[in-house]
């Protein structure tokens, strides 16, 4: 066997195991380190459910995807190359996705008749021929870790844990990338338990140097760093992570304190999470009784001068509707973040699926307009959640920003943002009581913000319609189609101060692929790989979906076809029919609680564009 | 800012015209509410009411203080996020036993085992008066109202004892016709540094006329109600003559000079829900007045304590402390 | 001045008073009696809002207004022909909708200073020339009514109470009414109250000797009845009213018992009221603590095999939108009746809006699809509630009917079911635990349904995704798309079922109005007279809106032009859009607390046709 | 129908395979609901299990009998639908500390109030388990979580008194790790007729391991525990030699013979709730067993009985006489 140096552009690799493995620790460790090392990269970390299975069985499956490149890339990676499965559930659940001839590196000290039984297995799929077509390095990687521990004040249960740094240890070799990092980490994380830094630290070395020594691969790989890569500073961020700085970010752009009232849901908890650790920077978090109270808090803490911001999943954001309605009436700024989850109802709540759109924009009693955006991927989370600071303050409103949890637990590196070029867009209270009214507007026809405690401002708003000049509670007929119409043209306005995205690809032709979401990925990859193989096509991805930009139709017009790929039934293309409806908008949609393969979505292109012809 | 010290209780009116019916309880509580708040020199800038839906919940818009008038049930959850976003403003919940027992019921609890520093008024008139008299939490079993034509089969709470039971540190309750037992009780809850629930027994003369006459009217009320006083003995009855000694869990009827002394500031809850429990004895009197009021650290204080302590400890952060962390790296 | 019996076939009359006055009692006198006497009729009573004003004022303004006929109407009437004004509030806030030359009778006795003060009069409207154009009867009511009580026993407070009976005696005489049904009713209300259904019955008789004795009005009117009405039983009916009957007679006809959960809200109250009365029908109603409790409840009892209803209006809806999608995706019978009402948020609680459709579509987490109907008319909601229980039983799944306060408190002649000819649908239970799961399906889709208590059926249901054959939760990728799909057919396959609306007018030409819900009436109307005038155009009515029956396209292909006139801000319209969009929908709206009126319609409709031309 | 009679603890599971982490409390809790369901002979055919959203609310999944899995908080809505509209069926409510405390704490309290016929158990392991381990209303104060990593500021319910305040006619508590007093208890509560709160302390291995070890480790659990049982003396110690004996709203530990009886039956939930607020008290055991255990009228009894009595002097109604009234007429 050699083991030169072989360079590769693009891997994938997917470490499975059982939910106590430590599969999502080993892949997050690759992805820091590969992030470091300045290749570009995408991951995606895939949950089993969300309650505990029991080990070894195929239920209980933690997986963890990253895919890096020397690239630009956009998705983590189709059909891995590498696969790493601890035991045998995750191997049988696994397998069927690997590239044909790919790497699987199996633990066999987790093979006993016990654990194939676990996995619902009768033969031991090692042995029955099920694996041919791969390569597959086999290795006791438990009897390698308690040997490499030999020695150590730890229990037997204790030593086994550190298997995944063994094995993350071989996978650092096969790919040549540096340990330190990792054992930095290790050094910070377990500075209070020395014992078990060592441990790991043995471990993962122990795993390099077997690597190493044995020559257990054909050969070792080198993904060289993205070179055309834009200078500035990084930092590989999960897209729940980079929406909860982008809220604080956005807060602060807007010269206003954060008050986040949330209830914990996935996917959404962690942003809750991230956010009451930011107590230093006066972000406030009130972890409420329910989604409701989360909504309500937030109304009242803008009503009182600060950013009311709630966050929440789909069934958190249906309890939340008539709140929101409230805000809409009471013209107050509001962040409303849906991290999206597979439904209907609880449905499967650590799956993705972009299906809360329509929720989204008419999920409200009466007319109740309100912008809606969704980001595209981990790093997209910040500048739209920063996007979102910015409509509700300027225009004083609710506004809701969808993200989904492939977005929300995947991670990429971020550029990040140069802090003297955010243009931050401060909110001037009103304090002159001269000619005050609450529903004064301004030439964007948001009305002014006087706060509480502001002397001479004494007002009251509430759900009941108001007279559009002076305030007061109005049943006039006129005044409330006044008021509906301008609540309307206000949200409608936003339209002026936003752009329409990027096209990826030429501005007419065959086909136009119109995404949104987290299927931004799969979206950009296909078509560029058509792109490259001389097809054109073209991809739109939408950040704002209520209003859309102005000038779409111009757009659409100098396309033959259109087609708008979703995790849903059709809910962008419903939208984009109703308000286009001198196009054709083409549904391809999948509701399977996975995200869009770029390959798949490229044989849907293909398959479009040959109809045609 | 306005001179708060000369503010007289009409200062605290707003330009809106009142519409309650006319002889509703309301008109009684609000008058209270805007003297207390002028003895008390509160400034009405620096005031903020807050309720939810039903006849009392439109309070604020009557009041010349800031107001919310919110949706039905979620009072003390926008209330909550006014406090705790600016502990420094002097806010109030004006709410129903519609609004804030039933559909409102549970952020009612929460606010009270949170002790968030809210003034709660509870309306209670032991019936849907908005949407013109449908039975409530309160109403008593058996009750003929419109959604109960046989008779009501709900077993109605004690709102005392539900607030009690959900920890408030301050709960007292009060009555429509006594404005000025309603003024003391109003004003030992304003100035309670916590959460203070305070029941208001309301007449609504259209759906529910007289549901309290039996404790409100003149000729049966020094014998049918107790004041409960702090460090005062329970003593009633047309001339006083009367007492209430409370031995073990028995509360008794006594003469006067036997009466115990009323000590709302223990820190047990346990003798203001016993005391609460004589409500369902029929051949007793209805207490009225503070049952609790102990001191306890409130939300709001202990969310910015807890923000000044980890800000000092960990450095004030800036935007870009939060953005480039040491996790990252440069691409030249 | 002469008194001949002048004949006249339509008359629109609207009392209006004090909240006190009784006007919503003299209103519904005249409309029983009107019913009986055999005319067409469409009623509309207008309250001021929710909370009671100051009497006197404007604010305290309470109307009602009766269209009869003798031929079949539609609306309540678009300008009255006569006014009756009980105080200058009344006079001031109503006159201006009179029609020219109408007849306005006023109580002078309400005319004093303060009386004026209160409606915010300087001079009074009676002395300034205002009413000039219309014939005004000045009559001092109060004073009359006092008059004709000396001697009772009662207080001069409810003395003074009598004066609409009073006035409505005068209305009997003017329209040529028996009086007899009112004295009845009179007998029967205060049968424990003696005292003052006297005092009733005397001021009813002295208002109708009064006006025939001083001839009052320049003349008598005489309304024959509709000469050529299906024969049958009648019987005048609210709309809330049909609505709870219906409810009643749906689930009988599926052979089950109601469990309605519900919470009160305006203007849905009454069907909670209505159907709380029904007790020895075993209707159960439970009053819960909230919207969410309404709905969980009625799910929980459809559960355990009643058929779970709840009603409510849109701030309700909301709230009850994350349990609706348990409804979803357990396959529950749920029937789920929003009387909508115009916001957002609060809105105008008491006023009409037809807003709550795209709400009622889309307002739920994920895919959650489920049929949505609504009814046009008072006596419509009877059929639309039965067929609202026929499909939710027979498809196994949650359905909403949309009515609104136009729609909830006004009133009509009902045609009376013939109750042999009643199609009933019973349910069949499962029992049979031979090969039973609990999704198995029939032809229609439609899952089993078998009730707790049941030996050998003992099975669990909820929110996770099941698998579509055991049952068992179900993380699988393909079992979530085919369950996701399953339930859209089924919700689809509704459409077998229903037919194509009646068209009024020819079924091809220059324009067809689509309209839905309480815009019956006005649409109907403004197109029959456009008939009549010889302008070609045809109204098709809406009833089941999601699904839409098969076919429509077929119809919309033979008009030139197709408007839908809608009380929000283009719902339906965007929903055909979406779905239909090879035809352009025009939008017409309204959103200021008001039904449309016929005429306003028809000028509309006039100008798109010359547009066009 | 099956024998009834003859049923095991295990007939009561399901053939799903049970997903709870392994040592995680919720396994003795079932199999403790197991066995007295078969030990009371009931039909697994006649139970129906509701649970909302959490670990615990898997539970109806692991059960051979009728089940539900509603949503977050929302079981005891769904219970009460169940259980009115078929009082026929053995309804119990499965939930958690956020799921029946948290979103779910109003429809808990009201459906204790109106006494609806169920049997609710409430997994108290003060976390939330399923979403990885917050705060939730049962958590002490100052304990860092996931969502209160400097430490949580709320302060925390006591579960026994809310639902003594909300008119509980059955409140109880007990402990994972004692199946022997879990099933004496849940034995109490199946045989109630009345709705029946029963709280189990019950340890989350992953999220909030030994939450309860002060009070459920055997070397400390009899001095730190006492047992509440009807007609006995209260009494706890390794010997069982000191005992509670309670002296007005005074509660002080004594010696065995001078303990006083436990009688959960009075009708005042006053005693019950004295009881509870020993958990304040760190000197003091925490007592555990039936609080309160009295009869009255159940919601879903006065609902049919309310039906019964007016088809009874009303005559039953058709169909015909809802649509054909009185006041209808004829159009020949
Ligand atoms: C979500 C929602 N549900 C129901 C209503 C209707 N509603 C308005 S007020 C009210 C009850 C009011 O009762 P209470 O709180 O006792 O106030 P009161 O009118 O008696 O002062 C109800 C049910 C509403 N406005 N919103
Ligand atoms: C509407 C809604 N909000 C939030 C959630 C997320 N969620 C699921 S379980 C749970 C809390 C569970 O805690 P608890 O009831 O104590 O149960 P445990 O897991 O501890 O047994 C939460 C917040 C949800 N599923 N639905
Ligand atoms: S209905 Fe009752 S509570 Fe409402 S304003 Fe009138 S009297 Fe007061
Ligand atoms: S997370 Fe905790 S409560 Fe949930 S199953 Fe595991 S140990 Fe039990
Ligand atoms: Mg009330
Ligand atoms: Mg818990």
């Amino acid at each position: 066997m050699s083991s030169e140096l072989t360079r590769q552009d693009d891997v994938t690799i997917r470490f499975a195991g059982d939910s106590g493995d430590g599969m999502q620790l080993t892949g997050t460790q690759f992805t820091e380190t590969t992030a470091k090392v300045g290749n570009d990269l995408a991951t995606f970390p895939d949950y089993p459910s969300e309650i505990r299975a029991p080990a070894g069985t195929r239920a209980g499956v933690s997986g963890y995807q990253i895919h890096f490149s020397s690239r630009d890339i956009y998705t983590p990676g189709d059909a891995p190359s590498v696969l790493v499965a601890m035991n045998p559930a995750a191997l049988i659940t696994n397998y069927k996705d690997l590239q044909p001839g790919g790497i699987i590196l199996v633990n066999t000290g987790a093979f006993t008749e016990k654990d194939l039984q676990k996995a619902e297995l009768d033969v031991n799929p090692l042995t029955d021929g099920t694996l041919s077509g791969f390569r597959v390095i086999e290795e006791d990687i438990n009897q390698r870790t308690i040997e490499a521990l030999e020695g150590t004040s730890l229990g037997k249960k204790d030593v086994l844990r550190c298997k995944n740094f063994y094995t993350l240890g071989m996978m650092y070799w096969l790919f040549s990338r540096p340990i330190e990092p990792t054992l930095e980490w290790l050094n910070v994380k377990f500075a209070k338990k020395p014992e078990l830094a060592d441990a790991n630290i043995r471990a993962l070395k122990a795993g390099y140097n077997y690597a190493e020594l044995l020559r257990l691969f054909q050969g070792r790989y080198e993904v060289p760093k993205v070179e055309d890569v834009a200078p500035g500073f990084y930092r590989n961020v999960m897209g729940n992570q980079a929406l909860a700085i982008g809220l604080a970010a956005g807060a602060e752009m807007a010269n206003l304190k954060v008050f986040l009232g949330s209830y914990p849901i996935t996917p959404a908890t962690d942003i809750l999470q991230y956010m009451s650790l930011m107590k230093n920077y006066d972000v406030i978090t009130c972890q409420m009784e329910d989604e409701i109270a989360g909504v309500c808090t937030a109304i009242g803490a803008s009503f009182a001068g600060r950013l009311g911001m709630t966050t929440t999943s789909g069934p958190g954001l249906a309890l939340k509707t008539e709140a929101i309605g409230l805000a809409v009436i009471t013209e107050l700024p509001l962040v409303i973040v849906d991290v999206q989850r597979a439904g209907p109802s609880t449905g499967l709540p650590t799956k993705v699926e972009q299906a809360d759109l329509l929720q989204s924009m008419f999920g409200r009693n009466s007319e109740a307009p309100l912008p809606v955006l969704s980001c595209a991927t981990p790093a997209d989370a910040f500048d739209c959640a920063v996007e979102a600071c910015r409509i509700a303050t300027q225009y004083m409103t609710p506004v809701i920003l969808l993200s989904d949890n492939y977005i929300a637990n995947g991670a990429e590196p971020w550029k990040l943002p140069d802090m003297d070029k955010l243009e931050h867009f401060p909110v001037e209270f009103v304090t002159d009581p001269e000619g005050f009214s609450p529903y004064n507007r301004d030439a964007k026809l948001a009305r002014g913000w006087a706060k509480p405690g502001t002397p001479g401002l004494a007002h009251r708003i509430g759900g009941l319609e108001k007279d559009s000049k002076t305030g007061n509670v109005s049943h006039d007929p006129d005044n409330h189609q006044v008021m509906v119409d301008l609540r309307l043209a206000k949200v409608n306005g936003v339209a002026d101060t936003i752009s329409i995205p990027p096209l990826n690809g030429p501005d007419s032709g065959d086909l136009l692929v119109v995404a949104w979401g987290s299927s931004y990925g799969a979206a950009r990859a296909a078509v560029e790989r058509m792109q490259k193989e001389g097809v054109t096509a073209t991809h739109m991805h939408m950040r704002h979906l209520r209003p859309f930009p102005h000038g779409l139709a111009d757009i659409f017009r100098k396309f033959k076809r259109i087609v708008v790929p979703e995790l849903n039934m059709g809910q962008l293309a419903y939208v984009l029919q109703a308000e286009y409806p001198e196009f054709r908008f083409e549904k391809y949609n999948k509701v399977k609680g996975k995200p869009f393969q770029a390959r798949e979505l490229k044989a849907h292109f293909e398959k479009l564009l040959e109809e045609k012809s | 800012m306005s001179d708060v010290q000369q503010l007289k209780g009409k200062d605290f009116k707003s330009n809106q015209e009142v519409r309650w019916c006319p002889g509703c309880g309301d008109y009684s509580i609000i008058s209270s509410v805007q003297s207390i708040l002028a003895e008390l020199g509160r400034d009405k800038d620096n005031v903020v009411m807050v309720s939810g839906i039903g006849c009392s919940s439109r309070f604020p818009y009557y009041m010349g203080t800031y107001g919310f008038h919110g949706i039905h049930g979620r009072a003390n959850a926008i209330a909550t996020g006014v406090k705790v976003a600016n502990p420094d403003l002097d806010t109030w919940v004006i709410t129903g036993d519609g609004d804030g027992l039933s559909i409102g019921g549970n952020h009612m609890i929460h606010s009270l085992r949170r002790n968030v520093n809210l003034k709660i008024i509870l309306f209670n008139n032991e019936i849907y008066g908005l949407t013109k008299g449908q039975y409530s939490p309160t109403t008593p079993q058996g009750q003929k109202t419109k959604t109960s034509p046989f008779g009501s089969v709900d077993a109605p709470f004690n709102p005392l004892q539900l607030a009690l039971g959900a920890g408030a540190t301050f709960a007292a309750r009060t009555l429509d016709v006594r404005p000025k037992h309603m003024k003391a009780v109003l004003k030992a809850a304003a100035e309670h540094n916590g959460a203070a629930f305070v029941e208001v027994w309301q007449n609504c003369v259209i759906f529910n006329d007289g549901a309290f006459k039996h404790w409100s009217e003149k000729k049966v009320r020094d014998d049918q109600t107790v004041d409960l006083v702090a460090g005062q003995p329970m003593i009633f009855g047309a001339e006083k003559e009367k007492g209430l000694r409370s031995e073990g869990c028995q509360i008794q009827v006594v003469s006067a000079d036997e009466a115990s002394i009323w000590d709302p500031t223990v820190e047990s809850p346990g003798p203001g829900f016993l005391m609460s429990q004589l409500d369902k004895d029929p051949s007793m009197p209805r207490p009225f007045g503070v049952f609790r009021q102990v001191e306890a650290p409130t939300l709001d204080d202990l969310v910015h304590d807890q923000i000044s302590e980890v800000t000092d400890k960990l450095g004030e952060g800036s935007l870009k402390d939060l953005i480039y962390t040491p996790d990252s790296w440069e691409v030249k």
